[in-house]
């Protein structure tokens, strides 16, 4: 029998599978087609303080193997969150990673303060790809210093219990650099990568498409630059737990992520296209690892980081 | 909501009706739960595929399984790279289908008259409507518009599921000149209708659900918002809706629409975020 | 009749297409699918000063919608360019942009000197995105300052007439800041996108697929952030000319990259789809340009940027 | 160099031969310029594919236009999505192809005896080689191998394209047990040959090349090597040579190749930039 489990400082998990975070929304609709229990983890939407509208449509936009996204983290608040969708995930046994938005350093401790407080949470994710308003809307993940101001106010109210995951953008020079500096901050787990920022054009009006002009691409076309950035952190970090994300669609896909250096992989825009695909790539993994012998998931993380003439298993 | 399945469907007929596509898939599950107003989310190509984003349509018909699992059908143009893969299936090509998605129309309570308006490719989910509204003993009466006549959709069928037809082009090559708002105020009035469900563009629903409301209908819209998921986790299809407490929110068009009561569909403000909406930022768009 | 004449600073070219740097060889092998002085300019691939054997195979892998490539700039050295390139691109009358490479500071100085003495030349393009061995083996694309002192070396050893174009990565905090320091520099223009850095692992093996390990990213997958890159820079300074390039595959892609800011585009990856995309491009272009009523190539120029009350046309 | 075209290659039939598919188009222009060894290169689905690399294939066969613009034919063996999508391709479908592509194989001035090894489907392109050696006199002999019988291709061709066949597969269900190169040194010192040809995997050209040496003939093996562009402008497919003057280089086996003198190929090299390369890094890789 082949060993699934994967450990996250704090948190051990049935099997490395989790869904990322705004393409699951809270899981309550994937249930419709698999049992969210059955998945390592379920990342629910990044959660802000307040209720939010987000971002006029048009929202997204498809491109080649790819769409770009702008919903602007529409949410209902934390309150209507812990009231009724982080009690769901509890029922339903589901594990429940927690990601959080602040727009002030103050709004992300109060985040984790009240996330940290209820009962049924595995983990918290940092969603530092968000605008700095009290830094002239500068985003946190791009300056490795505001990066680990927010990673250390989390971790300091968050319950040790709890892992504080880091989740970084690739649209830095240096991504070891920032993830360094949020590891120093006391992240206990980095998740890479959130969208590239990218734009479209609309060939009718002739204008950006995206209701927020700019959007972040996402899906199969960026999986090149989420496993370089797996590898080049965990070359640096080996035992950093990485949670690798990035247009994962096949089980290979998701082994190809933990070869790099992940403990973990999360399926975002993959999911729009076959809403089964969590599970789905959760057995394709298990097959991908067995055909090549691999006894434990863990064995497989960074492998691909050993010599050619290590031979394989 | 009835829970949708996700199935390999298989093509069994694809036909070119005027400017439309006429798809037949045999996909066993889909049939059994769906309603008219109903629509189902079309993965295009394989697993290899450039284009990730599923295809939404509405459920045109359906027939419950034979022993071969039964059927859905689809009316669509031709749009994008995903329709045009689409109208280039074959037979026994299968096709990744998720179905029945969405609310579907809400049927009155009493047999009362009814008008049905479609745009386009619009009328595909009014046929099906119209049977369950005769079955509760209500009067139909349809009204199917669209640019030209080969955009027009099932107008022979409309004879049959209807009690009276109009029929509208832009340009006059079939019908009553002009669009469907023309006689649809008349037509309320003379039939004494108390609902107005409408399918088509944007700019149809919009007109109809005021001229229904100023006319004393009620209305029910099925809307065409671009989407991402249509399952619901994706928050790309929100439009702007009043709510019971009379408070604006961004709702998912994909669960808690397709179809909406018009009169609470912010039409003027579709594409925006009004300021009073629940959740607007302070000062501009997030 | 549609006006396709493009502006660069010092250069006047007849349409807005060219190849790009590296996916077009010197031009020969296209002259059997089309005439290569039927293109804006034909850029070259970058030449180092020495020749160079280039990395070891396999230099390429497939990905979705795109490619990684590791070719390491094998080449024949400027003596063999400027013997046997340069000279049949003059012969079948291409507007040559050469594109220079070098690892120290020094090396671009020489080829750009070895460059402007030799006629033909339409313009000198920069490849920046080299390890500047003088400095760690940092790229220099990377820091605006070293950025910035490459393109002043190479613009104070070309002839004035001849523009010097600097060829940025999208691989940086802020494209932005890059591009001010080299046109401050001294640079006419700007090229972009070079490719996005990634990684993918042989299911085989479970090594790098690439002998480079890591290769750059390229295709109608990074398209939308080549837009985007060009829409913040041409929003930054609109008065500087920008050759976009990135995942153009059809006439739109072209009149993409130009609404966001572009006034000249260049296909690359899509070469190797098919070989004769760069005029199939073109006709596309102007077909796109008229059925929008646009007369002059040049009105496309950053046209996404005008307020969507602002009419077309 | 003959100059390649590019057409719309049109499927005329697609069929399974063992585990291989033989897939013919009909191209014009193509045929015309063909000679054994050359390559075409195929553009995988539409002009939304995700697949944006050609497949490089030798040329099996081709016959010049009458009326409908000739033919050319390629066996190939699904390996990933982009063969994966050829194997599904049916009667009147369009392929994009380029060709013919790289250096044939050349033909000796003298009417002397040759060995053409095929491993696998490399086989392919050795009867078309056949007959235009027999037309110059040369006497043919073949070697055809595999790991199974299903993986062999061409062997009742065979014994009409040459004046003996000796057949071989690694796990024996056909011919002799073993490879390639068991009977290879016998033939060719029995048939006196003094050029070997062959095509097939990388290990089995290395060995032969090597055999020949050994046994007083020359080489031509044509090599397969991973291309991203196939007409000679990615360096990608490239391999350490040994040219006229001794000197090592790292040359495009689309443009160079895919036919090289066996006893140039520095095999042991292949997938290294060996540290005499002309232009190889002081230290270490680029
Ligand atoms: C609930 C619903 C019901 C629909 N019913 C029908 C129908 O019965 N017949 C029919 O022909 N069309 C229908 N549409 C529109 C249909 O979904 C689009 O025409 C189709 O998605 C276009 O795909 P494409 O690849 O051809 O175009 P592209 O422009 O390439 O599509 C790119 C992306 O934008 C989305 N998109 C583009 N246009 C639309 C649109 N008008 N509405 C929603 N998403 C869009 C696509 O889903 C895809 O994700 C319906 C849409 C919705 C939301
Ligand atoms: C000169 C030449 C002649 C060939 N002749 C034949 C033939 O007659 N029959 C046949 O079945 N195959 C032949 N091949 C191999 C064939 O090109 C590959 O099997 C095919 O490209 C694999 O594509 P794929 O999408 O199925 O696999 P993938 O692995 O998905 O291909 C991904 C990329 O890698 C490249 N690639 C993968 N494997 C190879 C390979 N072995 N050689 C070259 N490129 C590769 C592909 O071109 C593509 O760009 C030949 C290759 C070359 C270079
Ligand atoms: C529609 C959409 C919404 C997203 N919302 C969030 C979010 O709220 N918080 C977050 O950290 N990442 C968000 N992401 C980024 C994804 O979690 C993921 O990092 C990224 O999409 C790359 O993975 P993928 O290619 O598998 O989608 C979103 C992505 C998409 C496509
Ligand atoms: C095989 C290959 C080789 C390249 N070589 C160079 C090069 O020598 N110099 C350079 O500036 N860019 C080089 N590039 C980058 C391209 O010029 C271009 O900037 C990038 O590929 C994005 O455009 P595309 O998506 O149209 O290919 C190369 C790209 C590829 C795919
Ligand atoms: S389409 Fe994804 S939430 Fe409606
Ligand atoms: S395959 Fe591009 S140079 Fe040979």
């Amino acid at each position: 029998m082949l060993d699934l489990t994967t450990r996250l400082r704090g948190a051990t998990l049935p099997n490395p599978v989790m869904t990322a975070s705004g393409c699951a929304a809270a899981g309550r609709e994937l249930a419709q087609f698999f049992d969210v229990a059955d998945l390592g983890a379920v990342v629910t939407k990044s959660i802000m303080r307040d209720p939010r509208s987000g971002r006029p449509t048009p929202r997204m936009a498809e491109t080649p193997s790819g769409m770009l996204n702008s919903i602007g983290l529409q949410g209902p608040g934390i309150d209507g969150f812990l009231a009724r969708d982080l009690p769901w995930l509890v029922e339903h046994h589901a594990r429940a990673v927690v990601s959080i938005a602040g727009s002030t350093l103050g709004e992300y401790a109060e985040l984790a303060r009240r996330v940290g407080e209820s009962p049924g949470v595995t983990a918290v994710e940092v969603n530092i790809s968000c605008p700095n308003v009290e830094n002239r809307g500068l985003v946190f993940a791009c300056d490795p210093y505001q990066a680990a101001k927010v990673v250390s106010v989390v971790r300091r109210e968050t319950p040790r219990g709890i892992p504080v995951l880091a989740k970084l953008s690739p649209d830095v020079t240096s991504i070891v650099d920032v993830a360094r500096s949020v590891v120093d901050a006391g992240a206990d787990g980095l998740v890479m990568i959130n969208t590239l920022l990218g734009l479209t054009v609309d060939p009718d009006t002739l204008r950006p498409v995206l209701g927020g002009t700019t959007g972040g691409l996402s899906g199969p076309a960026i999986r090149p630059v989420a496993v370089r950035c797996v590898w080049q952190v965990h070359q640096a970090m080996p035992d950093v737990p990485i949670v690798g994300v990035g247009g994962v669609r096949t089980g290979f896909d998701a082994l190809e992520l933990m070869l790099a250096g992940a403990c973990a992989v999360q399926v975002g825009t993959v999911i729009f296209n076959d809403p089964s695909a969590p599970v789905r790539i959760l057995g394709e993994l298990r097959d991908e690892l067995a055909v090549r012998g691999f006894q434990r998931a863990a064995d497989a993380i960074g492998y691909a980081h050993r010599k050619p003439d290590e031979e394989l298993l | 909501m009835t829970a949708p399945v996700q199935v390999q469907g298989e093509v069994l007929s694809l036909k070119q009706v005027g400017a439309y596509h006429h798809l037949t898939l045999v996909a066993s599950g889909i049939a059994e739960r769906t309603q008219p107003g109903h629509f189902a989310a079309l993965a295009i190509g394989d697993r290899t595929s450039a284009q990730l984003l599923r295809r939404a349509f509405s459920i045109y018909r359906t027939r419950a399984g034979g022993g071969y699992g039964g059927t859905v059908e689809v009316v669509f143009a031709v749009h994008g790279p995903g329709t045009a893969w689409l109208s280039r299936l074959r037979e026994h090509d299968t096709v990744d289908v998720v179905g029945p998605l969405g609310r579907p129309f809400t049927l009155p309570r009493e047999p009362v008259s009814c008008v049905l308006v479609g745009g386009g490719y619009g009328s595909a989910p009014l046929f099906g409507l119209a049977e369950r509204l005769r079955a509760r003993g209500c009067a139909v009466h349809m009204v199917l518009g669209a640019a030209t006549e080969d955009r027009l959709f099932g107008t022979v069928e409309a004879k049959r599921a209807a009690q009276s037809t109009v029929v509208t082009t832009d340009d006059g090559s079939a019908g009553l000149p002009g669009q469907v708002t023309g006689p649809l105020p008349d037509l309320i009035d003379r039939t004494g209708s108390e609902v107005v469900y409408a399918c088509g563009p944007m700019g149809m629903l919009a007109a109809v659900s005021r001229l229904a409301a100023e006319h004393g209908a009620w209305s029910q819209c099925a809307v065409e918002e671009s989407m991402a998921c249509g399952v619901g986790v994706c928050m790309t299809c929100v439009l702007p809706l009043a709510g019971d407490d009379g408070r604006t929110r961004m709702v998912r068009s994909c669960v808690e629409g397709p179809v909406f009561r018009g009169d609470r569909v912010r039409w003027a403000d579709v594409g925006t975020v009004p300021a009073d909406t629940v959740g607007a930022p302070a000062g501009g768009a997030h």
